[in-house]
């Protein structure tokens, strides 16, 4: 099994779990994270002192798959998040050893 | 150290004003046993003075000296006014909602999520102690007989306070009210202060230094301004030294709090981090409620200081809309032009602003007068904290010298140029005839308070300093005063 | 574009109505001026016709014009009455508070989070921008003389106006004050539309179009339902056209505010992501705070409106609260049987609903007449909300339309029901005789403030959709107006 | 289980102050009826008894019976005073203003977050529920006529109020808004109860619960207190079997609550993970900014409940200034010296303590007194809230027992103790002649409270819990009953 | 060393915290998410729109274990977070490479 | 490629972006989180009722780094997020598998 990680721009979380929903991905864990890369964060003025807020909000959703499965999970993420802009962000893939579902017990590809 | 210069610098600057003040000391001992004693019959100030031009009421702004109005009680007993008085606990009740939860709310949503209970626990602070402390002696101290600079104890334990007697604050409502309406002003005065040395000040340490600050500062100044026979009220006392006047606090509540917080917020230095890390408000919605607040209750603090529900106070009413209004656009307006974008705290700082420069002139000018002190206001208020501030590098944490130090000071110059007696006669040659001269009256007035204010915090300041310490340990600062000094965070974690 | 469909519709439904009022001001020319020039002292509408019901207060619920006032002044000076004047004072803050920060909050809680200090924004602007404009011209076009749609600029920068004179209003309150007090509603009345455009619309054009606004709907509509000399005011202008009766405001403020907010959300299309994201309130504590402040405040506004404190003032606040509490009683329980649960929304927009609904009939409907108005409202505009907006698929963000526009005009019509000489004499023989034909005559009323509204709106805000824009772009709707407009977060990230 | 163990310990405890009740009661009936029918003028009581000591204003803080008020008003008929009327109005805004959203923030903050709304819905759920219910019937069996305990149906729907009479409440206000002021008390009592049975109980129960309670002890408990045929009504009712005095509801009010709270929370037993999971407040800066508005509201309270702005209603003002801040301060240097912080909720908890203690005694008492009152009340409520909760067990969510019970309970005899006829002349041999005995009197009527308030409510909650159960399923308990029982959430997720 | 990372339901949170601690595990991390999987959300409705909340709070937690612990943090969480609901949760175990414990630089196993 | 997951002390996330900027790292994602471990929370009273806080809040930095620049990242952190008092955290290393930039879709070192 692997992880699939995957750090976008908020406003994309709905278009990603649907593109996830269509190749058979249910479940998901999503948290929100703050971002700092290229894409540059804003400047705010309070009476005259600046900040440079230099993070933006960002999601990061976490699929856990079975192995095969990764390439139709990293697509549909890639697809759906995508708008061209810098800041779009990134999917990192990692191995996962084993899975376990709390309610039944089930193990791995069964727990997912 | 760059603090300790500034520090000097301000106060020999201070200093400079006051020559002419110890002069008028010096030759006020003579003069004012006089009024006390003497005080005959028909140099009874403001009471009768005024009493043709505006029969209804005989004071338009200002305590009648309580010694002038028994004996006028007398003659005709002055009924308590069912109207007046009720507008007088009305704006009494909207002050007290200026501070609690008004300003508690400004200045908390302006502080980091960590200090948003230090904030308020500092301002719940500031009523729960004034009040007995007001009770005990400070009312006496502010509004008792007394010389030019003090009362005395005649009213200590509000002994003598009749509340179906009028006359202490104006011939027309009741003393008890007058009592705790002017209780609500020593209230948000020191908690004003708290804004310029949020988030790095130990409580026991802020609690100590107002508490101090009172006697050294709010008292006398609330005699001086506002007491019969106080040494600059020039609408009640004919012998001030000072003939100046202050409708409802721009030296004694704004100028008095914004001078000693810069500084308090100097010696008492920057907040770790300063200018290297993020100290953005945390909540901007807070800031905007406890704006709305602070408008709204600001009506009970200047249509509420003409003492009655007559045409002063609503000249007031209307000035102080006209004025918060006119200063909240141009704030706004300046930050849109000049840097891009109009901001919510743009507005609230403006509005803040209006308000406390209108103060001391809200029943003393015209309609049109306000619309350009709202003008002076959002520009000169803005300019302080957007450029002085930066240039000054003192962390004034949320802009109490800025705006109410700048802006009370200003005020208090305007009021003596818009002063206008067919506004209120009380200026006039039918009233106290205090036109002649005023704008000069109005500076001596401004720099005596600097210099007292100044000198005063000072003082207390460095004695608490190596005394009980001013500030936390750096990790409790660091880690946010509400845990550390409360035991209680602002928000479920 | 079934939006442009649906404004075509709307006009025309609205220009259905024109034709009497075309009619009705044809034959105004003639009558209007007589009014101005002639006014015989015993055609003095209100201020004599009332005095033998109610001795102590002339005007039962509106303005005495100007010019009637004055002579009757010379007669007999009304005096300035302290209790009346304290609680015309009390209203007007209380109103200023239903906006800030009342409104903001209710407003404010119920936006997304990114979106939440742009509300705020928009709301502070409205007081400030219209402050000074009020000053300006605003209460000149509103109130000083003119003919039957809009005054002139005799009292342009409240030249005229003293506070120690009576009769602009009533005869028992300083014109200062009554000045101030209508500022207040000149206030909210812009800052209700706000809700439904909430989210996406620019800063600059929102202030653009309620600069604009405010001369093409809010002063002729104040002018005429509340001018002495008023096209629509019943109560006051023996000449008037239509003779109507607003107690409060239900087409001055509800129903010009309430339809204009509707065409404009129609002009301005939907939110990105309408019907497809999640859009609940960020935070439903804010919106609850803000009912209860809308609540408390809308006794300035209703109750504030009998400019007495008088019984008149008394039956608003006693149908006030009943209507209100009747009407979130009946959304709480509409919601729990339709829905299987009551919310705080649904409370809280019931009570708004229920104070839309009675502040036309506030003091001219007796306490029986409330609770079944009361009863209405909760059940009407629930189903405006819940239903309506649906089936016709516009995005009132914040139900601006279906509580203001559908209440204000329900109320406007029930006001004519059940309104009561016995409640209110004004109403009677002894009065201005405005029973007979009367629930047309609101009818009428009704039907002009739509036709006005709407048209008057779809102009303004296509004018500035083809020259400045209405919307931000895409990026900015999407991440948020607070930070691309205002460089601010509600709250720290 | 301990739990009904403590019920029935209560109960037992309750009853043990029966049988000098009892004996009263017997009395009664003999009596009372005289007082409806025969009523001759000489025994008319407060109204005319206290005219000589304060000639303005005859009822000195209750109502005048309307039977008595009747002839009186033939003879000289009682004017609606404007100023008066004012202060009326406004009071009752800030007594509403004090539950929406005062109490809805101040509770609101203290619970966890899931549950804020449940908190803030049966706030609401009060007001909306109440007022349509005070209209029916509640007003009249509270204050129309009846016998001791109880008042008749005499001004169902209102009946019978007339907005330009005066003397259902006082001479010189409108029964119109004395109607409307008592319903604001109608509201806060049962809404103060909310804060014991926070987080576990379903709203359907808590509304059927108040709606049973109001006819079972509220309006029974109005009606003894201040009707003027009431069994515990001293400064009225010459017959009272038990000549107490309540200046603004430390039984009616928070006695009443108080008990019926605690006997509530007992009934309904404890959170899930009471005493072991974190249940801290999920907001102090709400709870703040309540405690804020509490304040600022209890003025209406308070000095509206002298019903009249007057030199009584200044006394009330400054009694409670100095109880709250006083009890405030206590309580928080409590804390700060036994655990080592002093904290924010300390502070409000102590000046809602101290708002407590005074509201009986509010304009009976001197300035002293209310200083003395104000530290038994921080230093007693704080040990009932942190040691006799913990000794006790039971789970009261947020104080309401050991605030307003425990505050209730020792300011009704402390009112004896510290009540002086030179503050207010009714007490005394020119009035009603109160003082011999009068702390007697007061524990009489703190007994008959206690008794009264936990029968009643152990009767209507067992009654409850046997049919529609009190408490949501475990899993709704758990996931909060914001979204399980209003669909909403308090913020954005 | 492993990472055992379980998704939990909310309020269990405090039972799984004594079960790791009673077998002998102090440390951990805990982050807050939204999950979305089988376990449907509620629907709210705010004056008659109707909002689908598909996701459901959920609290995740890290713990990194030495290989042979892993067991022992598995079957301590899936006992203590076990409702038998749906929704119940997921663990999953993945390797973590090395350790450091910044304030003694200690590394690996004797960092955790 | 590495994932270097620090958790450390909020008020040192400053400092260790700036030493992680130093060195070359200019993306990274970072996440508020709650840690238990040795250092003890605090205790809150709310009117008689004690509260032991457990928990303290803590910052999640995660950085997914080129296998040779781990040593660099783990330098970099520690360093800047030490102050030698308990509580200081962690730092984890764990394997990532590929990585891909959503905007570019360009893939593993080029896409970090
Ligand atoms: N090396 C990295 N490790 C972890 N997260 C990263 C890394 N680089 C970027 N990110 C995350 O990806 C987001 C987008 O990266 P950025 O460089 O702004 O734009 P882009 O994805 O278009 O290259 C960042 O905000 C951050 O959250
Ligand atoms: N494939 C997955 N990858 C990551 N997290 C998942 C995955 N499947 C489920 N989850 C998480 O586990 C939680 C519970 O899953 P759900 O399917 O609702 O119930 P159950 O655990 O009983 O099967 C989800 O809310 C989500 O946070
Ligand atoms: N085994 C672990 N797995 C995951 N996170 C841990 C582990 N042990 C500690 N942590 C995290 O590291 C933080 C610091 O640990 P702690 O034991 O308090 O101090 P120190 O890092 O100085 O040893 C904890 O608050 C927790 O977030």
């Amino acid at each position: 099994m692997k992880k699939v990680e995957a750090i976008i721009k908020p406003f994309k979380l709905e278009d990603v779990k649907e593109a996830l929903h269509e190749v058979g991905f249910e479940g998901m864990t999503v948290t929100e994270v703050k971002g700092f890369g290229r894409q540059k964060g804003h400047t705010e003025i309070y009476r005259g002192s600046e900040y440079t807020v230099d993070f933006l909000p960002k999601v990061k959703i976490e699929v856990v798959v079975a192995t095969e499965r990764v390439e139709a999970a990293l697509n549909a993420i890639v697809k759906a998040a995508k708008t061209g802009k810098i800041g779009d962000g990134k999917v990192f893939v990692s191995p996962v050893e084993s899975a376990v579902r709390i309610r039944t017990s089930e193990k791995d590809e069964a727990a997912i | 150290m760059s603090m300790k210069k500034f520090v000097l610098l301000l106060s020999a600057l201070a200093l400079s004003f006051a020559p002419p003040m110890a002069l008028a000391q010096e030759t006020t001992p003579a003069e004012t046993p006089a009024t006390e004693t003497a005080a005959p019959a028909e140099e009874t100030p403001a009471a009768d003075a005024a009493a043709p031009a505006e029969a209804e009421k005989p004071t338009a702004e200002a305590p009648a000296p309580a010694e002038a109005a028994a004996p006028a009680a007398e003659a005709a007993p002055a009924a308590l006014d069912s109207g007046h008085n009720a507008w007088q606990m009305t704006s009494t009740a909207l002050v007290l909602f200026m501070t609690l939860p008004g300003l508690a709310l400004f200045y908390g949503g302006l502080v980091r999520r960590k200090n948003v209970l230090s904030v308020m626990a500092q301002c719940l602070g500031c009523a729960c102690m004034i009040t007995p402390l007001w009770w005990l002696c400070g009312y006496s101290l502010s509004f008792s007989g007394g010389n030019a600079f003090i009362g005395d104890m005649g009213n200590a334990l509000l002994k003598g306070i009749d509340v179906n007697k009028t006359g202490a604050g104006s011939a027309l409502i009741s003393d008890g009210i007058w009592v705790i309406f002017q209780l609500t002003f020593a209230i948000i005065t020191p908690a004003l202060i708290v804004g310029a040395i949020a988030e790095r000040m130990k409580f026991s340490s802020v609690m100590l230094f107002i508490l101090v600050w009172m006697f050294a500062v709010y008292f006398p100044f609330a005699h001086m301004v506002w007491g019969g026979t106080g040494f600059m009220c020039g609408p009640l006392n004919k012998l001030a030294s000072i003939k100046a006047i202050d409708f409802a606090g721009g030296t004694v509540v704004h100028m008095t709090s914004g001078w000693s917080a810069l500084v308090l917020c100097l010696i008492l230095g920057k907040r770790i981090g300063f200018g290297r890390e993020q100290m953005t408000p945390h909540s901007m919605v807070l800031c905007m409620v406890g704006t709305g607040m602070l408008w709204v209750g600001w009506y009970g603090f200047n249509a509420g200081s003409a003492l009655a529900a007559d045409g002063i106070a609503v000249t007031a009413f209307v000035t102080t809309t006209l004025a918060a209004a006119t200063a909240g656009l141009v704030w706004a307006l300046a930050e849109w032009v000049l840097r891009g974008k109009p901001s919510v705290l743009g507005f609230c700082s403006g509005i803040v602003a209006g308000l406390v420069v209108i103060t001391p002139a809200a029943g003393f000018v015209g309609f049109t007068s306000s619309i350009i002190m709202g003008v002076f206001a959002g520009a000169v208020c803005f300019a302080a904290c957007a450029y002085l501030k930066k240039a000054l590098g003192y962390d004034d944490a949320l802009d109490t010298f800025g705006v109410h130090g700048v802006g009370g000071t200003m005020g208090a110059i305007l009021t003596g140029v818009f002063a206008d007696p067919k506004v209120n006669p009380l200026l006039g040659e039918g009233g106290m005839n205090l036109m002649p001269g005023l704008v000069m009256e109005q500076i001596k007035a401004v720099g005596l308070t600097i210099v007292w204010s100044v000198v005063a915090t000072a003082i207390i300041a460095y004695a608490i300093k190596f005394t009980l310490g001013l500030r936390p340990t750096q990790e409790v600062e660091q880690s946010g005063l509400d845990l550390a000094e409360h035991g209680e965070g602002g928000y479920e974690h």
